[in-house]
């Protein structure tokens, strides 16, 4: 039975396609997407599950429940990067370690994505107004891994570095990825039924094939990636696999204290333990430029997100089924 | 026709508007920016791949006097020195219209 | 009641997601749409109009009331140009009034789909032919900005013009925009219902979440583009709202002369009150080259175009219901 | 009720939109679809097409007659480039016989599509394995393109020419629209009607809309493309129509001796006498340097392709239709 | 290798045409042309929006003789004086091959 | 600051990967490509349609020494006559930072 999980996810059409990219890159065949592409079918996936998120938020309406929820997601991805931190700094550098450590303690909304397809699938309900909570996790861990960073740099050769605060709560909370999913959410929560019913062939019924079509691209994009790390030897990839299931054990426990159904605890362990590849590396990139940006992407990217997509969800919904 | 200096820069995408800040400082008033091109140098290949959008470079051509330039060179050589990059000067003639 | 249109119209999803466009600009997020999807979703937009429209004309054919209805939208089109010059020779140079002219003599499609959702939404029928107006309003106020433009324009200065009338025909009659809507129009009315049904799933069904991608998009540009305008005062800016108002008028009145329905009526006022800020930019830059660019591109893109989808749409409704 | 079939065939949105591509060119439009988009729909068609392919074969499973037709398939199209070499060496060097006859050995993915399309407006079943044999058809051709022309070539002026056969046969194999359609094809293949539910409205809906887009696209670039050949005189040209004519009597042959139904001896003759514009001109610039891509590219692209899809495809069903 | 001008032209890209046509006019026979770059200049910034797609600037390459840049540079002028534009003349050598 | 050698390469894209092997191979360690341009040459004009994906080129900027210049020169003599192209070599100044 505990197979069954595994293999329910494995035969999750996107999953696959993510194999195959990486194949592509394997085979060294020439298959390629454009970049315009890529950012049009991830604009489409922000816009979607911002919208459908915006709708189940009109539904449920922001009861006390929803807003505990929300307030332990934030706190969540604000804690993991102190320790995240913490444990880096015994290999690396103040920067690289800042920067990993915001990558982790924020999310990876396909990620997210993925998890909602494999619970659909596997037929378990969770509320869509984690969306929200998702939303809420992606900028804190970049303040707090920069604050770190300039808490703990030496002070010596960063004069490049011009940016100010008011830029970099700028490039936290405003980013293009963010500030999509919560417009949509937005406007999703306002229009309601009568939104979601004009634009449900659209944001609901393309969504699997959009995503599949996505996680062909980072398939292809993680394998490429993956050889800038494996040079960098085993503890980076280590940790880009144990510090996801620590988060996840952290946010079970938290979800079992706020008292959150199955499903929403597993969808809170999956924000967790993904870690950003989107929006936090380009913050990043400006804000702790002393950071190697072949370290954090590649963590996150070639390692974290294909071991959530494949073992981590189905290991989570085990946990999560033994314990509730 | 009268002579000019060609700046050609090539640098970080992600530091290409503290760079053409930059350039207006020194008091530059044209340039042509081309916003993806790829390369290598001693950062290693630099390929865009549109998700984490932070492996591109940008390649920005300028035309100005040799003073300008001048000044230029000395107030970017900073940020290139921070994000890599390339800069090459050459000369050039500037066609009056 | 009266309040109720406007809000109707607000909460439209595709006009929220202008406003967040917008909004991605003030607040200086990096929101970005790459220019190859901007043109992808406006290529998609006229081909699901062009041929819903040209399946609407099969439904109708081509009786008497139809071509009524043609000939006064293109009448409607070829007058506003010279009104539009002699009030706006009153402060700029025969280049900019003649293209300005011709601008607003022009349509915006995305406006009329704009509209027809907002009458999707408050339940009025408009019939599908009108596409085929919106179509041949395109051109002809081209050319007649530019025989204005010929005509008074001092003859000195303009050696480098050398495009003819072969070329300005051309442009007019088939640039891309034009042909595409036309093209798909004639293939929507030649297949019919079995064509439709074909095509169905993807030109009627997808059609406002494309909108909303669009409209997301132009809210970026519009909000990017008005700083150009706002240096300029306000006799443009103020133009820009008050001739559409006019020129909606106008279309009421002869609306009204031909015996045009509720809904048909509206949309032919929508059609008189936009202004064009693809086809005709396009064109203008090529034929009156002396003509500032940044003058009649903002004005259309974002002062009409806005005012139009958020209070003019409503606006209009409300005075149709008023007469009819 | 001949006339019956060639009229249903034309009457079909995306044939006619194949025309509306052409005729924009004749006209001079400023009509584009930028190079981003063209990918990504080719990327959706061959997505979508594998995948209905490979849920078709975990259907019907591989059985004796599957296998059966999939090794007709791939000796057919073996076959093809070695009389194609031999008729085109009466006028044209040992390169460019060589990359012509490749050429037309292998197929073309969107032909096939449009006869598919084809047979579903005129009510006739066929088999959805077929794209596997499509899929399996794409490189052979290739490979023995390239062993006749490094067989008879005289052995100078090639220095440059560097490219060794493990490189040909990830050129030919793993290109990358014969890697996305066999990967997709597995894919519908594992995950079977689970997959199919979840990607329907994605894979199946929106299919004819996406192939009229293209198809506009394709009459483009083949009407761009056109001018090249016509210096190139009468002999290429009648080439072009005469050999996949050959072609598809060859495959017809083929289909009665093993037995398959009408619809699928349709296909496989679609598929002998369709001429690959995308993989094997690749493929050839690099193996083939010599050869001229001006003459390979329009003959399949602009004549081959619209002779298919216009008259090649009802032709071929009455033939059918006389045998069976 | 022999000694060519290099000939470099950024301008409004709806002029690119006819500047094209005048260049073959004057006799030149090669050109490479970069269909999309921003900039800013005399006129103001220049970015393309895609939808009002006329605030785009094309980049042209091209390697002739001396003679020959002479005679484009007089010819293509006019057009860059309607249009807006920059034309940069530098020295090159052409590898033969 | 100190003299190198610009060298630019347009070449069909098809053969833009061996360029690249080539030039390494000669020791140049940086560069800056554009995989898309388009132009026209001996060979006629040459513009994408991204259908059949060979009628593009590239574009390759390389600033190194001159020694290292004339060997690369020399090593994609061959390469380029095969494909067509153009290749140019012009001086430039190299801006440490
Ligand atoms: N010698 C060179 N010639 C041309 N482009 C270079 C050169 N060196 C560096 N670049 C460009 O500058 C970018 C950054 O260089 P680097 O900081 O050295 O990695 C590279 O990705 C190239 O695009
Ligand atoms: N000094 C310069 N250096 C580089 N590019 C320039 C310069 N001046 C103008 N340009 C380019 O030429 C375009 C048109 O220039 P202008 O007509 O002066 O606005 C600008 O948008 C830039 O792309
Ligand atoms: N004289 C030239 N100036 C600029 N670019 C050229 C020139 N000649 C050739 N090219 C470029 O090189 C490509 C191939 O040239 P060819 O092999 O001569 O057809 C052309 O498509 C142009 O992009
Ligand atoms: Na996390
Ligand atoms: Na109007
Ligand atoms: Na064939």
């Amino acid at each position: 039975m505990q197979l069954d999980l595994f293999l329910s996810n494995l035969l999750n059409p996107p999953v696959l396609f993510f194999f195959l990219g990486m194949a592509a890159v394997l085979c060294r065949s020439d298959l390629e997407i454009p970049n315009a592409i890529t950012k049009a079918l991830s604009l489409y996936l922000l816009f979607a599950i911002g919208f459908k998120g915006g709708h189940a938020l009109n539904q449920s309406g922001l009861s006390v429940e929803v807003i505990v929820t929300l307030l332990t997601a934030i706190v969540l991805s604000a804690i993991v990067p102190f320790y995240a931190y913490w444990l880096l700094r015994r290999r690396l550098g103040v920067a690289d370690a800042a920067a990993i450590a915001a990558t982790y303690g924020s999310i990876s909304a396909v990620t997210f994505i993925t998890a909602s397809a494999y619970l659909d699938k596997v037929g378990v309900d969770y509320s869509g107004y984690l969306v929200a909570a998702m939303a809420l996790m992606e900028s804190p861990a970049i303040i707090i891994g920069v604050m770190l960073y300039r808490r703990y740099r030496d002070s010596t050769g960063d004069e490049g570095n011009t940016s100010d605060w008011g830029e970099l709560f700028r490039d936290a909370f405003f980013n293009g990825s963010v500030f999509l999913i919560l417009g949509s959410m937005v406007i999703g929560a306002l229009t309601g039924d009568k939104g979601m019913t004009a634009l449900k062939p659209f944001t609901v019924e393309l969504f699997t094939g959009v995503l599949c079509l996505f996680l062909l691209d980072m398939g292809l994009v993680a394998a490429r990636r993956l050889s800038d790390l494996l040079r960098g030897g085993w503890f980076l990839g280590g940790f880009s696999i144990l510090l996801p299931l620590f988060n996840a054990l952290l946010a079970v426990v938290l979800a079992a204290l706020i008292g959150l159904s199955e499903g929403d605890a597993l969808m809170l362990m999956v924000l967790a333990a993904s870690a950003s590849y989107i929006a936090v590396p380009a913050a990043m990139r400006l804000a702790i430029p002393d950071a190697n940006p072949s370290l954090y992407v590649p963590m996150s990217l070639a390692i974290t997100f294909p071991f959530n997509i494949t073992f981590g969800i189905p290991l989570y919904h085990m946990l999560v089924k033994t314990l509730w | 026709m009268y002579s000019v200096k060609r700046l050609e820069i090539v640098i970080d995408r992600s530091y290409l508007n503290r760079l053409l800040k930059e350039l207006e400082n020194c008091g530059i008033e044209g340039y042509t920016v081309l916003d993806q091109v790829r390369g290598k140098g001693e950062r290693g290949l630099r390929e865009s791949d549109a998700l984490a959008d932070i492996f591109t470079n940008a390649y920005i051509l300028v035309a100005c006097s040799e003073e300008t330039a001048e000044k230029a060179v000395a107030a970017i050589r900073p940020l290139l020195k921070m994000s890599g990059g390339m800069c090459l000067l050459s000369d050039a003639q500037w066609v009056r219209h």
